[in-house]
């Protein structure tokens, strides 16, 4: 039994690591198609990975260990955050290690050593992305955490397998106003901490409009290789913990033999989830810096009206 | 609403790009051996009259779509593999060029787009000249035209991918 | 007489051998034998508080020693818990302290030193005390001699001299407080010790009046906005292993008098009271770490943080009061717990944080993080144990302080249940206040870190800093192993926890457990740090392994200089100070803060329209102390006027006062007769 | 519709109605809020729609059609004319407390509205008087809106928004207001709405913009 889990939990870093680049690809294809171009396929992202991964880093002068230990870590918190949440199976040995909270404070940490990397190479560019990403994590915050609540409340725990598997038993619940109002606010947080638009513009080339971008503008080769590959797993388990937490169905228990399903369930949902931001992406432009805190502050209100929803109900 | 007229005008339009000519027999540039299929592009104006800005403009546009062949255009010379470097350099941008350059991590490929890059062109002699791009940086490949039209920056970006 | 007894007794020698050798010891050796002696009474606070959470129990009445009641000391687990942690930090923070006085750094005045070891052992007794009279001195005891260690370097700079009139003023308005109430309450017990307390039977109001002066007076001293005016001033200006000792010892006493009179003696009250602890402890939470979050001086920047992570304590037992009210023993103990485990993990790392920054500042002279920087290669074993404190301050995986906000919002999370509309509406709201003090902690401890330690240096000072003493890195290192292993290890602490919240509030026992794994009572959540960071740091690991395996072939990691855009490196001064990091955060929180800033441009005299020089300044004040302090300290001084118009020094007014004052005293008697 | 799904519908239905509510404080643009009104007017609709299909009467059920026609159809429309098509107007630009803390403001309302409301609740527990606090919030936040709002036709959305909010709450809290009360309501409300239009429209013909704040000039 723990050895099939133990399996399924391989199983599922593996995907994520070797899928996360498809799913930006995607959503970068879905992109140039509504903007009527060809586009570049949706393997280009693992071109651009192999190429990048052949390339010397570089260490600017005055840079020291946060600098060169930033990717590393960035990558090292991502793969943990892939074993815990349950995105093929809820059986996973590390579902006890950390529960929802410190998921969240897992991927807070991945971005605090990027943040602390980008002030460490002392550019204006570099502390300026730090700060504005450093005020956009603190905005988001509250509206998880009050999201964990309206979930966590009815099931009685926060360790996500059991949130999910009490989804998997009364599947009426997903359509309860408090699961639809935080699904809509964790769907705005995602967005935020993904660095996607209208938040930030990951295709922009102005360091002025920049979060995410400034602060990795200083790596190079095999070091930008990893804060890429750590961006696009953390969209990808960001997106899968979504679909797990209200569309949980497919979801494979400490079984190989639902493992294939699981696997195409899960990928069918992040795709179509992927397809949608990438398409929403087009009709949407960047927020001005200072109306980033409205679309939080609209976020934080439908996780509140989520919890209060789920009183409401009780 | 915005956003239904938007969806409209991009049903109605439907796909822009041409479809992809034939590849340019062999890669133009040794080099660009390692990169297989993608390849980051920094841009650098030292001095141009922006007619090559605009050519460049549409040949990472919908119609020509550079793209589709794993050219992108980044924001910082870290990233890049490749500088497309427009205009004659003018005593103000050689250093800043020559840096760029220095920024650009091994094996960096130089792309000189058009006449002026390549020979300084009009403004040769000119007093705020220092000369073509290959008197500052080792040039790779070369567009000539003025301005190259942009089939001809696409053709040497797609001899840079080999796509 | 138990270890308990023998240890007690110990300190008390101690204190006076480091009181002797304050007195007689030359100035250059003085400063040794006195932080020997309070490292000493701090071993001995450990080893009392440790006896007591293992079960010992101790009791001793001391009729001569204090006239009329007398001295009465008793060590419970609740005691022993407060006393565990303030004999762990004084212990570390005196051995810092010993090597900080090294090369005439810090104050070595005899007063200064011979207040140091009365101020340990006060701070010792308080959790002992076992009756009103005995707290009350020992408490009053502790207020002299911290101010006395919060003047010492008075002669250096003002600024010391007037945090040291805030301190002075607001102890003492929490002392008056503590002082009614108690004794209210005493009079209606029929005596002061805290049995007679316990079996006391008041009328509700009457509780609720002693609980509030006593909340005001103990939340004085643990920094409770609106009475917080004096901390960030007094911690920042203090000598380095003092501001440790304050911030990380003291202000928990404030919280040890709120639990055990609030839980212990008057058991429980009405649900009104942990509301308004609840409230006042959000409020406090929020405003402290939004001034940390812009504030550029580094130790008024860990004062302001102590602010807030008071306010999370109280919000905790603001929340226990409110589970124990609506019924719900098993969750008011998870908040309890979470409340003291908390005072632990805040002690453990702002000592750490505090001392780091006293290095820092006795290296380079400077409290400014923007003329900070570059310490990184400077002072590498002082960065790294910076950064450690400020992964736990920061509440970020795996770190201490993550553990004890986990346990807090899982008791916070399930509280629904618990029913009453008072949950169902302070519940959401504490959770958003939690989440958002946690994210702006985040922000405020990245700036501390990336902006003071890292990059480069933007000063001469800071280009030129020299690593601590062994002594001063010995003493941070113990800290950073107790962060370390609170972090890692925290079901460890179940039963000396469960045993303290027992003890103050009778809840079933045994509410925080588990191995490697922590687990709750009644809460099906559970939490491994100790897997999380092996998973983190195996996978970091693996991946650093894998790359190399990948390329090989890749020519090696090359240094280039910086990218400025083609420009030439960019000088120190073009990097982001701390008032930049934190311009965004002000600017979103403007209407909280409302920062003064004025930009004067100052053009040629040929035309106006030439920019000879702009001058930008900005400054962020408190606004509680300018609303709340500044009209009332205007006041006092109109009242002090009146004080010519009364005596103006003619012998016959102030004997008419005298006569007046007895006649009307005898016609009062008459009257009332 | 079965026993089961009935709370459902009637849950959704009233969490959309909170919802727009929100989103009328959240845009900027005036037309976005007078569409988000519209679909207010047809979420309350729907919730008379639901109590009348659960209670089989079917003069609820004309009332839910006569409810929809007028303010999803009527109202909106004639608020729209009111806005007319000058883009100047178009947008609430600078509100008396800005959008963010507005935003909170109305998460705290929607908490003190299920506060006072259970009490109600806990009188005669059903699905219906369960989704009392919503009705409430709505009216809060309407009240909310109108005061901090500076256009004069966000004022009017926001007055109609009080109102749709007080007209949910009779629905729930009693069998629902007499049919003649709910009609002569509905025609005090066109009347505002028409003298609004008129005046906005005078306002815009005089001052060219229809700012309260410009209005305070007029009497000095």
């Amino acid at each position: 039994m723990n050895r099939t889990a133990s399996i399924c939990a391989a199983v599922q870093v593996v995907v994520v690591v070797a899928g996360a680049p498809l799913l930006v690809g995607l959503m970068r294809q879905v992109r140039a198609r509504l903007e009527g171009r060809a586009g570049a396929g949706i393997s280009q992202p693992w071109r651009d990975l192999r190429k990048l991964l052949r390339r010397a880093p570089a260490t600017p002068t005055g840079t020291g260990w946060a600098f060169r230990l930033a990717p590393l870590l960035l990558v090292g918190t991502s793969l943990v955050l892939a074993a815990v949440v349950p995105l093929l199976t809820t059986a996973s040995p590390l579902n006890h290690t950390a529960d929802l909270f410190a998921v969240v404070g897992l991927l807070a940490l991945g971005t605090v050593t990027l943040a602390l990397a980008a002030l460490d190479t002392g550019t204006a560019f570099g502390g300026m992305g730090a700060s504005r990403e450093m005020t956009i994590l603190a905005l988001v915050e509250p509206t998880i955490l009050v999201a964990v609540l309206a979930l966590s409340a009815r099931v009685g725990s926060t360790n996500l397998a059991e949130i999910v598997t009490t989804t998997l038993n009364d599947p009426l619940r997903v359509a309860s106003p408090a699961s639809l109002l935080a699904a809509a606010a964790l769907l705005i947080v995602v967005v935020a901490e993904t660095g996607r638009l209208p938040v930030d513009n990951p295709a922009t080339h102005l360091e002025l409009t920049m979060i995410h971008e400034a602060m990795i503008l200083e790596y190079a080769g095999s070091d930008l290789a990893l804060v890429e590959l750590a961006a696009s797993m953390r969209l990808t388990i960001l997106l899968g913990l979504l679909t797990s937490l209200f569309l949980p169905w497919g979801i494979a228990g400490a079984s190989l033999a639902a493992l294939p399903l699981a696997l195409a369930a899960f990928g069918v949902k992040v795709a179509i989830l992927g397809i949608g931001l990438g398409a929403a992406e087009v009709f949407i432009a960047k927020l001005r810096l200072f109306r980033v805190p409205e679309l939080l502050a609209g976020s934080f209100v439908l996780a509140v009206l989520a919890v209060a929803s789920s009183f409401f109900l009780a | 609403m915005a956003v239904f007229k938007l969806w409209r005008k991009i049903r109605r339009t439907g796909r822009t790009a041409e479809p992809a000519p034939p590849r340019p027999a062999g890669s133009s540039c040794p080099k660009a051996a390692a990169l297989s299929g993608s390849v980051q592009v920094r841009h650098v104006d030292a001095g141009s009259c922006n007619g090559c800005e605009i050519e460049i403009g549409s040949a990472f546009g919908p119609v020509y779509d550079a793209e589709r062949y794993g050219a992108r255009l980044v924001a910082s010379p870290r990233h890049a593999d490749a500088l497309l470097v427009t205009g004659p350099v003018t005593r103000n941008m050689a250093a800043a060029l020559r840096r760029t350059f220095e920024a650009v991590s091994e094996p960096r490929i130089v792309v000189a787009i058009g006449d002026c890059a390549i020979d300084a062109g009009e403004f040769a002699g000119g007093y705020g000249v220092q000369g073509p791009v290959a008197d500052v940086v080792p040039v790779d490949v070369q567009v000539p035209g003025c301005p190259p039209e942009p089939a001809a920056i696409v053709a040497a970006l797609r001899g840079l991918t080999g796509r | 007489m138990n270890v308990i007894g023998w240890a007690l007794a110990g300190a008390g020698v101690l204190a006076g051998l480091g009181v002797l050798a304050a007195v007689v010891a030359p100035r250059r050796t003085r400063p040794a034998y006195v932080g020997a002696a309070t490292a000493g009474i701090g071993v001995a606070g450990l080893v009392m508080g440790v006896a007591a959470l293992s079960g010992q129990a101790f009791q001793a009445r001391l009729p001569g020693l204090l006239p009329l009641a007398g001295v009465r000391i008793e060590v419970d687990p609740l005691g022993g818990w407060f006393l565990a942690v303030t004999g762990g930090v004084l212990a570390a923070a005196a051995l810092y302290g010993i090597g900080y006085a090294g090369g005439g750094h810090g104050p070595s005045g005899r007063g200064v030193q011979a207040a140091l070891p009365v101020f340990a052992i006060s701070m010792l007794l308080v959790p002992a005390a076992a009756s009103v009279s005995t707290l009350l001195v020992w408490w009053e005891l502790m207020a002299l001699t911290s101010l006395l260690l919060i003047l010492a370097e008075h002669r250096g700079r003002p600024a010391v001299a007037q945090a040291g009139w805030w301190y002075a003023a607001l102890t003492q308005v929490g002392f008056v407080a503590i002082l009614l109430g108690l004794l209210l309450y005493a009079a209606h017990a029929g005596g002061d010790s805290f049995a007679d307390l316990r079996a006391a039977h008041l009328s509700p109001a009457l509780r609720g009046v002693v609980f509030v002066l006593v909340l005001a007076g103990f939340g004085a001293k643990a920094g409770l906005v609106p009475l917080h005016v004096w901390l960030p001033r007094a911690h920042a200006e203090a000598p380095s292993p003092v501001s440790a000792m304050l911030s990380a010892a003291m202000v928990n006493l404030g919280v040890y008098g709120v639990v055990r009179v609030g839980f212990d003696l008057l058991g429980g009250g009405s649900r009104w009271w942990w509301v308004l602890v609840l409230a006042f402890g959000a409020i406090s939470a929020l405003y402290g770490i939004l001034q940390a979050a812009v504030a550029a001086d580094v130790k008024r920047l860990l004062a302001y943080s102590t602010v807030e992570n008071m306010g999370l304590v109280f919000l905790s037992l603001g929340a226990a009061g409110i589970f124990r009210a609506a019924g719900a023993p098993v969750l008011a103990g998870l908040a309890l717990a979470a409340a003291l485990l908390h005072v632990l993990n805040h002690a453990a790392f702002k000592a750490l944080l505090f001392t780091a920054a006293g290095s820092v500042l006795r290296a380079t002279g400077t409290r400014d993080l923007d003329a900070l920087g570059g310490l990184r290669s400077r002072m590498p074993a002082t960065t790294v144990l910076f950064a450690i404190g400020a992964l736990c301050a920061a509440a970020l995986p795996p770190g201490n302080g993550f553990v004890s906000e986990w346990l807090l919002l899982q008791s916070l999370v399930h509280a629904l249940p618990a029913g009453g509309v008072v949950t169902a509406v302070a519940m959401p709201l504490a959770v958003a206040v939690v989440a958002l003090t946690a994210g702006l902690a985040v922000a405020t401890f990245v700036k501390a870190l990336g902006v003071g330690f890292f990059a480069r240096a933007r000063s001469e000072a800071a280009g030129a800093a020299q690593e601590s003493p062994p002594m001063m890195l010995a003493a941070m290192g113990v800290l950073a192993a107790v962060c370390a292993g609170l972090a890692l290890a925290p079901a460890a602490l179940g039963p000396a926890l469960s045993r303290a919240v027992t003890a103050a509030t009778r809840a079933p026992a045994g509410v925080v457990g588990g191995g490697v794994s922590l687990r709750l009572a009644g809460i099906a959540s559970t939490l491994s740090p100790l897997l999380i960071a092996v998973a983190v740091v195996v996978a970091t690991a693996g991946t650093a392994v894998l790359l190399r395996l990948a390329a090989r072939r890749v020519t090696r990691r090359r240094s280039v200089a910086l990218w400025a855009c083609g420009a030439g490196p960019p000088t120190a001064r073009m990097q982001y100070t701390a008032a930049s990091f934190a311009q965004p955060l002000q600017r979103v929180f403007d209407d909280v803060l409302a920062p003064e800033t004025d930009v004067d441009v100052t053009p040629y005299a040929e035309s106006q329209y030439l920019v000879a020089r702009v001058a930008y300044q900005a400054r962020v004040s408190d606004r509680v102390e300018d609303a709340l302090y500044v009209p009332v300290i205007a006041a006092a001084r109109r009242l002090g006027r009146l004080g010519p118009v009364l005596a103006n020094g003619s012998v016959h007014r102030y004997l008419a006062y005298g006569f007046f004052g007895v006649t009307g005293l005898l016609l009062v008697l008459a009257v009332t007769r | 519709m079965t026993d089961t799904s009935y709370p459902l519908y009637l849950d959704l239905a009233a969490g959309l109605f909170l919802l727009t509510a929100v989103g009328v404080l959240w845009r900027h643009q005036l037309a976005a809020m007078i569409r988000l009104f519209a679909l207010q007017g047809a979420a309350l609709a729907a919730i008379v729609a639901i109590l009348g299909v659960h209670q089989h009467s079917l003069e609820l059920i004309l009332v839910a059609l006569g409810l929809g026609v007028l303010r999803a159809g009527i109202l909106p429309y004639l608020a729209a004319r009111a806005l007319g098509d000058s883009a100047a107007e178009a947008r609430e630009t600078r509100p008396v407390v800005n959008v963010a803390a507005s935003l909170l403001a109305a998460a705290a309302l929607t908490l003190l509205a299920y506060a006072v409301t259970q009490p109600l609740v806990a009188l005669a527990p059903s699905p219906a008087t369960a989704i009392l606090p919503a009705a409430v919030a709505v009216v809060l936040i309407g009240f909310f809106t109108l005061v901090t709002r500076r256009r004069a036709l966000s004022q009017v959305v926001g007055f109609l928004l009080l109102d749709n909010g007080i007209t949910a709450t009779a629905f729930l809290a009693a069998a629902g207001v007499p049919l003649i009360v709910e009609l002569g309501v509905s025609f005090d409300l066109l009347l505002v709405v028409l003298v609004l239009q008129v005046l906005t429209t005078r306002l815009r013909t005089a001052f060219g913009s229809s700012d309260l704040d410009e209005l305070r000039e007029l009497h000095d």
